[in-house]
């Protein structure tokens, strides 16, 4: 499945963030941007992602419209967004909507790292606890592609609401056996991590994917402890029982669609539709 | 810029000690008129004193507020314990892993009533403050409380957090046991219980670590103390790659108690004796005893299943976002 | 609260099975059988138990004639279990009735290591099962003090099937808002300790109380780790996050009837009786 | 006494032995008259073989079961998952503080329909049984299998456990992390639930290691599974102080399937390939699967809080208690 071109110089190579070896951009694309030499899972678009992930065409983005309307005043943080805006063409740094995988109604929200490091403000927060209520609306399970490097500062104290607003459409989709599964990608962090995304049902990984509570410096300085090589790695946080499974880019649409088939099994729009 | 509440308490202190020497003054001074003197003298002191509390105290910037919040002698939430509520048997364990200090809870009796506390601790000197962690709970912390409001809900009693702590524990041994996914699941947990559950910011309400423990029916703050997404610290060096820049952060992310109130995040702000609780520890336990009370008997007139819808529907309205 | 005189070579003195120091049996007794020099805590009979524990003459003993009827006619079990019936005065290693604290009923279980071992077969676990649901019968907190080496391997499958039945009991307390506080006393062990005493709303251990899942020989086999010092007492095993509170023998009474009595506010056997 | 299931297969191995080198020369034998012979031979062989098996399998005493039970070339959990079931996805983690590949667990179908699995699992060679720590699972073994539970709860899908586990894990990690609440809690969250349990024993069932997973509203035992309170060997080195006398303490036990089910301990003994499951696994697992389907279908005519008050019941009527 081919992606989008990327921007580079020379159009026809990149090089791989992994293992910086130059690749032809058209292998890397046709191999959904995992580098073929060292398996290196670049970040996706939330575009790339729906490619990526969705039955062709099926995918219907919702509440595209919503914006932060700079609640505190903060300091730059008007111009920052417009600019991370037109820069991504997005309005703020989540896309939600419906798409099916394998025929299957899904609703979804995918995290885009490129918009302000897929900070979690007012709107992301909404749209994410949007994405879950739908799941209860349609009566069919709920993913969440997770890419994000916590909570948004600009929005002060209302971004931090954010946790506690997501973690309660999680409970609605618990009280309601919808099922939720998460997948954390490059990177998932802080409050995003502490709040609707450790808190799935089921939670996937993509390889090597950075997953942490706090950033990794903090960590070190926080205390003398010798620190693993791969910690805040998904691999790490596998072996620390946080995660079900680290699944590989190729393997993510059968393993959700499974999945989300097995345990939506009671849910009227869990027949394929 | 103030590093210390101290700096600009040091006028108070300085007064304060003025009264002392005057008031051993007149306590030896055995000639009535020379006395009352003295004693005009010392009630003049404690006018000024006091005028200078309120003014000063009446104008501090977010800067300031933070140091307050933060400063040492404020009342800590055992001391809230000890003055508010009877019959409190601390318990412990998450029945995990371990024991974690940097969350104190159990239930008591308030106004007579049975009911769950759960509330970072800070230390009152350095071995305490080790031991608890300066009040960063780890993961074993939020899976006591979640502990605790299991217990609360099973027997029906109401919950009362008070929040403390400049954030929860960003070690290496917290991520491999899952600081993320305790702190996300004690706010599930208590976005689950059908008993009231209010919360009282008391000090430092630092971000995750305080939101965790956090999800009330209503949530309070003291006059001074904060509730912030970051430590200014913190949003200055990664905004501005300049952590000196700290009061300008603290400025800019509205973490007062004031602010709070104002973008409708919190119920009420309780008033603190001039100075700040610790001032007058007695007072400030009192404000804090008057306004738990009137919350928790609102919210009892609500059932269950009310009372679980609206906590959902408080947070749920949190956020400002614009659009069709 | 004098306690019943203890055997002993000369009646007047006993040696602490802590610090080995001769004490007069009168000081010993007074002190609730806890060493006045070292704070050893020694093995109480169960009668020792109730009078240290429940208001005086409250406790009324219930289901007192069951006995186990050596279901697999194990080698060498019924001349055991009469030797010990003989000795102890006891039909089993647990004793189960009802009692107040400050004036407040409670429905307890008390057992009794000296009455093999403490050991839990089919009667303990049946006597345990009744304990917890007479909670929920009367409307009143129960409060179960264990002292066990583990099941009873002589009634064999049916010793480990008691580690479900005593469970399930639990499971009604919860199901019913009875609350149950457990006291592990020394040794809470194995097959006990593997089920209705950690499930407890609340627990207690007395001081140094030996409490663990294996033998400490089985675990130090069983892998080359440093073991610490006071593994599987009472203050590793709250460290470990398993215990609310060590409490002192003069303290437990009191303790316990504050706990009961605050979780336990809503019962109608709640009230003082 | 024998120490291994192989000794007294040895005459079976032979004869083995023995067809295949007859079917060997028969396949070269090119005079069909010789041929006919030979094929004559091999059926006596494997006559001989059947009848062996029937007759020595059928008077195995309780050490043999235990060492059939513990037999290398068993099926284990993950082939009865492979053969039985369909769509199986491996799930881990215990959300608390680490995986643990002594118990497998996830969704899966069976017949079609959304299943929960969870089951002990065996290594098969050195690395996986190291890996596997023997089928000794860990805390975080029991609170994998814990949110397994929940789950299974959460989407009513019916669990279907599988047992085979010498013991829980011993050592001090497994005290310190609260190795005996982990089974506590695993057993009280099984009766919690109001979805259909069924527990299979295909192995060892040992002790609190095994109930910690089986509180079913059926349990099934495959006739050469044993079931434990205590593994004969410590049974025999506490009781007698001679862990040699093994086999006594394995009589004394009544630790077989047979002895189970005069007991009224299970529902159902399912019967194995003669010479047992590993010489017809696929046989052998026909015969689980159909018991599995009745079982379930049964169950399935029953309410939730039928099933949940029914896994009481079931638990609560044992013991052998006498007196008035
Ligand atoms: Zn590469
Ligand atoms: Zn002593």
């Amino acid at each position: 499945m081919p992606l989008r071109k990327a921007q580079a110089p020379n159009p026809n190579f990149i090089q791989c963030k992994g293992c910086k070896k130059t690749l032809f951009v058209a292998d890397f694309e046709a191999n959904l941007r995992v580098c073929p030499n060292c398996d290196h899972h670049h970040r996706l678009t939330w575009q790339q992602r729906v490619e990526v992930t969705f039955d062709i065409n099926s995918f219907t983005e919702l509440d595209a419209d919503l914006y932060s309307g700079d609640p505190l005043q903060f300091p730059e943080y008007e111009e920052k967004y417009l600019q991370a805006q037109t820069k991504s063409g997005m309005k703020d740094s989540l896309v939600t909507g419906t798409g099916t995988i394998d025929g299957q109604l899904i609703s979804a929200a995918i995290a885009d790292f490129h918009f302000m490091g897929g900070s979690m403000g007012s709107v992301n927060g909404e749209k994410v606890a949007r994405a879950l209520e739908r799941g209860v609306e349609l009566q069919c399970p709920v993913v969440i592609f997770c890419a994000s490097g916590g909570a948004r500062m600009q929005e002060g104290l209302l971004s931090l609401m954010q946790m506690a607003k997501t973690t309660a459409a999680v409970d609605k989709c618990r009280q309601n056996g919808i099922p939720y599964i998460a997948v954390f990608t490059d990177p998932t962090m802080a409050g995003v991590l502490a709040s609707y995304a450790s808190i799935a049902d089921v939670i996937l990984a993509e390889p090597k994917a950075l997953i942490g509570f706090a950033g990794a410096r903090v960590s070190a300085q926080a205390q003398v402890l010798k620190i693993p090589d791969d910690f805040q790695t998904a691999e790490f946080v596998l072996r620390s029982g946080m995660l079900d499974r680290i699944v590989h880019r190729k393997e993510m649409k059968a393993t959700l669609g499974n999945l989300c088939s097995i345990l939506g099994h009671r849910l009227t729009a869990g027949a394929k539709s | 810029m103030a590093n210390s509440w101290k700096e600009w308490e040091k006028p108070v202190l300085d007064l304060e000690e003025g009264v002392s020497k005057l008031k051993a003054l007149a306590d030896k001074e055995t000639d009535a008129i020379k006395r009352e003197a003295l004693e005009t003298r010392i009630e003049e002191f404690e006018k000024r004193i006091e005028n200078f509390l309120e003014v000063r105290y009446s104008r501090l910037g977010p800067w300031e507020q933070v140091l307050l919040a933060r400063a040492d002698p404020r009342p800590y939430t055992l001391d809230y314990i000890q003055t508010l509520f009877t019959d409190f048997t601390e318990l412990d364990g998450d029945r995990r892993y371990g024991a974690d200090h940097a969350i104190v809870a159990g239930p008591a009796r308030f106004n007579g009533q049975s009911v769950i506390i759960v509330g970072h601790q800070k230390g009152r000197n350095i071995q305490e403050r080790a031991q608890r962690n300066f009040a960063m709970a780890k993961p074993e912390g939020y899976r006591k409380a979640i502990r605790m409001f299991e217990m609360a809900e099973r027997f029906r009693m109401p919950v009362i957090t008070f929040i403390d702590t400049p954030a929860a524990d960003p070690g290496v041994e917290s991520e491999s046991r899952g600081i993320s996914e305790a702190i996300a699941a004690s706010m599930l947990k208590m976005f689950e219980l059908t008993v009231p559950i209010v919360s009282v910011v008391i000090g430092e309400g630092g971000s995750g670590g305080a939101i965790g423990i956090a999800i009330a029916n209503r949530v309070l703050m003291q006059e001074h103390s904060v509730y912030s997404v970051i430590p200014p610290e913190g949003c200055a060096a990664i905004l501005w790659r300049d952590p000196a820049k700290k009061a300008q952060a603290a400025a800019a992310l509205k973490l007062t108690s004031d602010s709070a109130l104002e973008l409708g995040l919190v119920e009420q702000v309780l008033k603190e004796p001039f100075g700040g609780a610790h001032r007058n520890p007695a007072e400030a336990a009192q404000i804090v005893r008057d306004a738990i009370t009137t919350h928790l008997t609102e919210l009892q007139k609500l059932t269950g299943e009310q009372l679980r819808q609206h906590r959902y529907d408080r947070f749920r309205a949190f956020g400002h976002v614009l659009g069709p």
